[in-house]
C-alpha cells in the first residue's frame, strides 16, 4: 500500500463506514441485521483507521512528509494535501475521542444508524481538515464539520438545543461566507488555491496588493476563530456544548474546537503577518482563559459550567499557540509552546471528554443538572444501578487533571505552557485562571458530597456498561498521560519539527518550584471557593450569570473583532 | 418608561449600523480589488483540460475531475442536511401528534408517508393537477436523465440533472392517485436508491485506489475512455441528489398539501 | 467599478438582514443574500478574462475562467443545504415557542430549560 | 447590463427583507435567484446558471414555502 493511499484511508474508511451504517436504516423489519450494519460501519470507520494511523506513524516519525495532489490530477487546479506530524497528532486525538464517545453513545446518547452515519462523517471531516492544503477544500471540510454539529446538537431534544444549533448555524455559516471572500482575495492576487502556490504568489506581490493579502488573512482568521471560540467570538459555544447529548458534547469540546485552530496554523505560516496574528490571538487567548473561568464560576447548570471551562482551556491553548507562532517553530521557546499547545489540546480532549461523560452519566441517572441542588450523587448513582462508584472515580480523575494536580496529565501540559510563557503578562493571566479552575471544580465536586437533595430527584435506572468502558478508558489515558512525559514530549517535538536537530532539553516538571506553585494555586482556589460563598460575591456572580446575552451580540462582536484584527495588522 | 425604550432602540440601531459599516470597511479592499484576474489555471485548462479528463465541458472536468474531492464533500453536506432536516421534521410532526417520544433518536425517515390519514386537507389536489402532473412527470424525468448524462459535453451534470429528476419525482407523486404507494415516487424506494447510490459513490472513489491511481483518481485514465469516469459520477450523483431532494420534498408535503 | 460597489452594497444588505432583523426567517433570507453576493462576485470577476463559455467545442476561443465556476457550484449547493437545515430548525423553534422573534424565542426557551 | 441586473437584485433583496408578508419575501428571494441565473448566463457561466435556477429558485423556494405553511406568514412587528 502506498503512503498516499494510507493517508486517504484515514478519511475514506469512516466514510465507507458511514455508507454501510446508513444501509442499516433500510432494514426496519430486522432489528438485528440493521444493528449489525450499524456496528460494522462503526468498526470500519473508527477502529480500522487506527491500523492506517499506526503505519503512518512509523513514517512521520522518520520525518517523512507525504504530499501530493488528490487523485494525481494536475496540481495547478487539483487539491493538494500534506500529511505531516501535525496531521498525525490531530488525527490521533480525533480518533481516540471519536471511538470513546461512540462507545459511550451506545449506553446513553443518540442512537440509531442515522446518528452513527453523521458521527462518522464528522470524524472523516476532522481527518480531512487537517491534511488538506487547499483553501477551498478547507472551506468545504469546515462546512461538513459544521453541518454535522448543527445536526448533532439538537438530537438531545431539549428546546434550548435547537436555539443553540440555530445560533451556531447562523453565525458560523455567515462566517464561512467571509472565509469564501478571503479565498477570493487570495486567489485573485496569487492565482492559486493551494498553500504552496499562495505562499509563492505572496512573495512576489506588488505593495498595493499587500493590503488585500492582509484583509484576506483577517477574514480567514476570524472565520476560523468563530469555530475555535476565542473570547469575543465565543457566544455560541456554551449553549451548544451544554445542551448537546453528552457523547456529542465530549467530541465537540474535545476535538471540534481544536482542529480548526491547528489547521489555521498551516494557513498563517503562509503570511508574513502570521506572527502578528499569533500575538493578538495569544492576548485574546489569555483574556479568554481568565474571563471564561470567572463566568464558569457563576454557572449553576453542571454542563454549562463545563462548557465555559472548555472556553477557558481553549484560551490556554490559543495563547500558547499564538505565542508559538510569534516566536516561530524554529526557536526553542516557540517549539516548546507549540508542544504545550498540542499536548494541552490532547489532554484537554481526554479530561474534558471524561468530565462531560461522567457528569452526563450523573445527570442521566439523577435527572438533575443544578449544581446547587444536586447532592450525594454517589448514593443516587448506586440506586440507579452502579454498585462500584466508577462514575465518581472517573469524575475525580477528570477534575484533578483539569486542576493540574500531579501526576495527572493536566499538570504536565499546563506546566509546559507556563514554562514556555515564562513570566510574561500572559503567565499571570493563566495562573489566575488556574486558581479559578480549582475553585469552580470544588464547587462542581460538591455534587458528589453526601447530603440530601433540596429537590427530590427522579432516579432512572440506566445502562452503565458501555458508559463505564468509555469513562474508564479515558480515565486510564488521563492517568498514564502524566507519566512518560519526557518520551511524549520528545515524540511530539520530533513530529512537529522533524527537520530540526535541536537538542531539546525536556524541562524537569516535578521540581520543587512547580510543585510549590501547584500547591499555591490549589490553596488559592480553596480560598477563592470560600470567598464566593460570601454574600457580595455571590450577588456579583449571579449578575454575571444573568448578564444579557443575545443573538445580535454574536454578530456585532464578530464584525468588530474582524475590524480590530484588520486594524491591528494594517497599522 | 419611554426613555429607556427609545434609548434601547437607539442603541440597537447604533450597534447594527456599527457592525454593518465596520464589516463593509473591512471588505472594501476585497470588493474593489482591480488586480487582473489570474489566467494560469484557465490557460492550462484550455490547453490540456479536454485531454486530461475527456470532458468537453471544462466546468465538469474540474467539478468531477480535478476537484472531485470538493464535490464529494458537497454531496456529504447534502446527505447530512437531508438527514438532519428529516430528523427535525419528525420532531415537528411529533409535536403536533404529541405521540412517540423515545429518547435520543434521530428520527428515522421512514416515518413519512403520503398516506390518506396523515393528510389534513386536499385543497390543492384537484383532478386537473393529478392528470397534468402525472403526464408531465415522466417527460421531466427523461429530461433530468438527459441533463445528467450529458454533463460532460454540455452545461448541466449530476447535480443539476438530479434536481430536475427530483421535480419529476414530485410530479409523479402529485399525479399518483395511489398516494405514492407504487412506482418511483414511493418514499421507501427513494430512500433505498439514495442509500445505495451513496454507497456506490464511496466505492467508486475507492476504485481509483484499487486501480493503482489513488483515492479519487480516475480509474479509467489509461483506457480509451477517460470520460467514462465523469459520466459514471454524474449518473450516481444525479441519482443520489434526485432521490434525496425528491424524498425531502415529498416528506415535507406529507403533512398536507 | 459600479458592479463592485453594487456587490458590496448587496453584501451589506445581507449582513443587515442577519444582524438587524429579529425575525428568524428574515435572518435566513439575509444569509441567502450574503451567499449569493459572494457567488456573484466570483463569477463576475472570473468572467473578465474571456468571452466564451468554458465548453471546448472549438479550440482557440478565449474562454472565461472555469475554476471559479466550479467552485461556486459547490458553494451554491452548500448554501442551499444550510438554508434547508436552518429552516427546519426555524420551524421547530416556532413550534416550541410560538414566535419567530429571536429574543422572544430565547426568553421562552430559557423558561422551559 | 450587468449593473442593471445587479441593481434589480439589490432592490429585490431589500424588498425581501422589508416585506410584511413573508410569502412576498420568498417570491422576491426566488426572483433574486432567477436574476442571478440570468446574470450568470450573460457572464458565460451556463453551469452555474442552471444550478442557481434549479437550486436557488426551485428547491430553496419549496423549502421556504413549506416552512411558511407550517408556521405563519406575517411578520407582525417589522423591525
Amino acid at each position: 500500500m502506498k503512503p498516499e493511499d494510507l493517508v486517504f484511508s484515514t478519511l475514506m474508511l469512516p466514510l465507507l463506514g458511514a455508507a454501510i451504517a446508513l444501509c442499516g436504516k433500510l432494514i426496519h423489519s430486522h432489528k438485528r441485521i440493521a444493528k449489525s450494519f450499524e456496528y460494522s460501519g462503526a468498526i470500519i470507520g473508527l477502529a480500522l483507521p487506527w491500523v492506517a494511523l499506526i503505519l503512518l506513524g512509523q513514517q512521520v516519525l522518520r520525518g517523512e512528509i507525504i504530499t501530493g495532489v488528490v487523485g494525481n490530477w494536475y496540481s495547478g487546479v487539483g487539491i493538494s494535501y500534506q500529511f505531516d506530524g501535525l496531521s498525525w497528532l490531530i488525527q490521533v486525538l480525533g480518533f481516540t475521542i471519536g471511538l470513546v464517545a461512540w462507545i459511550y453513545s451506545l449506553g446513553g446518547g443518540p442512537k440509531g444508524p442515522a446518528f452513527t452515519t453523521i458521527f462518522l462523517i464528522q470524524t472523516a471531516a476532522l481527518a480531512a481538515t487537517i491534511i488538506t492544503t487547499d483553501l477551498f477544500n478547507l472551506f468545504v471540510c469546515l462546512e461538513v464539520m459544521g453541518i454535522t454539529s448543527y445536526v448533532l446538537i439538537p438530537t438531545s431534544k431539549k428546546p434550548g438545543a435547537s436555539l443553540a444549533a440555530f445560533s451556531y448555524l447562523m453565525v458560523s455559516a455567515s462566517a464561512m461566507v467571509f472565509f469564501l471572500l478571503g479565498t477570493y482575495g487570495l486567489y485573485r492576487i496569487t492565482g492559486s488555491l493551494s498553500y504552496e502556490g499562495i505562499s509563492l504568489g505572496l512573495k512576489i506581490i506588488s505593495p498595493q496588493n499587500q493590503m488585500i493579502a492582509i484583509v484576506s488573512c483577517t477574514l480567514l482568521v476570524s472565520a476560523v476563530a468563530i469555530r475555535v471560540a476565542v473570547m469575543p467570538l465565543y457566544g455560541w459555544l456554551p449553549d451548544a456544548h451544554a445542551l448537546a447529548p453528552h457523547a456529542v458534547s465530549a467530541v465537540l469540546s474535545g476535538v471540534l474546537i481544536k482542529t480548526p485552530l491547528f489547521a489555521l496554523s498551516r494557513v498563517l505560516m503562509l503570511f508574513a503577518q502570521g506572527p502578528e496574528v499569533g500575538q493578538l490571538m495569544s492576548i485574546a487567548g489569555g483574556v479568554t482563559a481568565l474571563a471564561a473561568v470567572i463566568i464558569a464560576l457563576s454557572q449553576k447548570d453542571v454542563k454549562r459550567l463545563l462548557a465555559y471551562h472548555s472556553i477557558s482551556q481553549i484560551g490556554y491553548i490559543v495563547s500558547a499557540w499564538g505565542m508559538a507562532l510569534q516566536f516561530g517553530l524554529e526557536t526553542e521557546t516557540g517549539l516548546f509552546l507549540m508542544i504545550g499547545a498540542y499536548l494541552h489540546a490532547l489532554f484537554h480532549a481526554l479530561f474534558k471528554g471524561l468530565l462531560f461523560l461522567s457528569v452526563g452519566t450523573t445527570i442521566d441517572a439523577t435527572g438533575q443538572r443544578n449544581v446547587y441542588v444536586l447532592r450525594g450523587a454517589i448514593g443516587l448513582l448506586r440506586k440507579a444501578g452502579e454498585r462500584v462508584p466508577i462514575t465518581f472515580f472517573t469524575f475525580l480523575v477528570g477534575a484533578l487533571a483539569i486542576t493540574a494536580l500531579p501526576p495527572l496529565n493536566g499538570f504536565v501540559s499546563k506546566n509546559l505552557i507556563t514554562y514556555g510563557l515564562n513570566n510574561s503578562y500572559l503567565y499571570y493571566l493563566l495562573i489566575s485562571a488556574s486558581v479559578g479552575t480549582v475553585a469552580s471544580f470544588i464547587k462542581l465536586g460538591r455534587i458528589f458530597v453526601p447530603g440530601t437533595n433540596t429537590k427530590p430527584s427522579r432516579i432512572k435506572r440506566i445502562r452503565f456498561r458501555s458508559r463505564w468502558v468509555a469513562q474508564l478508558t479515558l480515565a486510564i489515558l488521563c492517568i498514564i498521560g502524566g507519566f512518560w512525559t519526557p518520551t511524549v514530549i520528545e515524540i511530539v517535538a520530533k513530529l512537529l519539527a522533524p527537520h530540526q536537530h535541536m537538542v531539546l532539553t525536556a524541562p524537569e516538571l516535578y521540581t520543587t518550584d512547580s510543585l510549590l506553585k501547584t500547591l499555591w494555586i490549589t490553596f488559592g482556589g480553596i480560598i477563592l471557593y470560600l470567598l464566593i460563598q460570601t454574600a457580595p460575591l455571590k450577588k456579583a456572580l449571579t449578575m454575571i450569570r444573568t448578564r444579557p446575552r443575545n443573538f445580535k451580540g454574536l454578530f456585532v462582536s464578530f464584525s468588530l473583532g474582524t475590524a480590530a484584527l484588520a486594524l491591528w495588522l494594517l497599522v | 418608561m419611554t426613555t429607556p425604550k427609545t434609548f434601547k432602540q437607539f442603541w440597537g440601531l447604533f450597534t447594527t449600523l456599527l457592525a454593518i459599516f465596520s464589516i463593509g470597511a473591512v471588505l472594501l479592499p476585497i470588493f474593489l480589488n482591480a488586480h487582473p484576474w489570474p489566467t494560469a489555471a484557465r490557460d492550462y485548462l484550455a490547453m490540456r483540460g479536454n485531454t486530461d479528463s475527456g470532458a468537453t465541458n471544462l466546468v465538469s472536468a474540474i467539478y468531477l475531475g480535478y476537484r472531485v474531492f470538493d464535490t464529494f464533500g458537497e454531496t456529504i453536506v447534502l446527505l447530512v442536511s437531508v438527514l438532519g432536516t428529516m430528523g427535525i421534521l419528525t420532531r415537528v410532526e411529533s409535536l403536533v401528534d404529541a405521540s412517540s417520544d423515545d429518547e435520543h433518536t434521530i428520527g428515522t425517515v421512514s416515518g413519512f408517508s403520503l398516506s390518506q390519514e396523515k393528510r389534513r386537507s386536499h385543497t390543492l389536489r384537484t383532478h386537473l393537477l393529478e392528470v397534468v402532473t402525472g403526464k408531465i412527470g415522466p417527460i421531466v424525468l427523461l429530461f433530468g436523465f438527459y441533463v445528467m448524462l450529458y454533463g460532460h459535453v454540455s452545461p448541466g451534470g449530476g447535480f443539476q440533472g438530479g434536481v430536475i429528476l427530483a421535480s419529476g419525482i414530485i410530479f409523479l407523486a402529485l399525479g399518483n392517485p395511489q398516494e405514492g404507494s407504487s412506482g418511483i415516487s414511493n418514499p421507501e424506494i427513494l430512500v433505498r436508491i439514495e442509500t445505495v447510490a451513496f454507497l456506490i459513490l464511496v466505492l467508486v472513489f475507492f476504485s481509483g485506489f484499487f486501480m493503482g491511481n489513488g483515492f479519487f483518481g480516475n480509474p479509467l485514465e489509461s483506457t480509451q475512455v477517460p470520460v467514462g469516469y465523469i459520466v459514471l459520477l454524474n449518473a450516481i450523483i444525479g441519482l443520489k441528489v434526485g432521490t434525496s431532494i425528491g424524498f425531502m420534498c415529498i416528506a415535507m408535503m406529507g403533512g398536507g398539501y | 467599478m459600479v458592479e463592485r460597489i453594487l456587490l458590496l452594497l448587496l453584501f451589506m444588505v445581507g449582513f443587515w438582514g442577519i444582524v438587524g432583523k429579529k425575525h428568524i426567517i428574515k435572518k435566513i433570507f439575509g444569509l441567502n443574500i450574503l451567499n449569493n453576493a459572494a457567488v456573484i462576485l466570483f463569477i463576475v470577476e472570473g468572467s473578465r478574462i474571456g468571452t466564451n463559455a468554458p465548453i471546448m467545442e472549438q479550440t482557440g476561443s478565449s474562454i472565461v475562467d472555469p475554476v471559479p465556476q466550479a467552485l461556486m457550484l459547490t458553494a451554491i449547493v452548500i448554501g442551499v443545504c444550510i438554508t434547508a437545515l436552518s429552516l427546519a430548525l426555524a420551524v421547530h423553534l416556532y413550534k416550541i415557542s410560538g414566535s419567530f422573534d429571536i429574543d422572544t424565542i430565547r426568553l421562552k426557551v430559557q423558561d422551559e430549560a | 447590463m450587468i449593473s442593471v441586473i445587479l441593481t434589480l437584485i439589490l432592490v429585490l433583496a431589500v424588498f425581501t427583507l422589508m416585506s410584511k408578508d413573508l410569502l412576498h419575501g420568498v417570491i422576491a428571494m426566488s426572483a433574486v435567484s432567477l436574476m442571478c441565473s440570468l446574470l450568470f448566463v450573460i457572464l458565460q457561466a451556463p453551469d452555474v446558471a442552471i444550478t442557481e435556477a434549479a437550486v436557488g429558485a426551485g428547491v430553496s423556494t419549496v423549502i421556504f414555502v413549506w416552512a411558511l405553511r407550517h408556521t405563519k406568514r406575517r411578520d407582525d412587528d417589522n423591525t
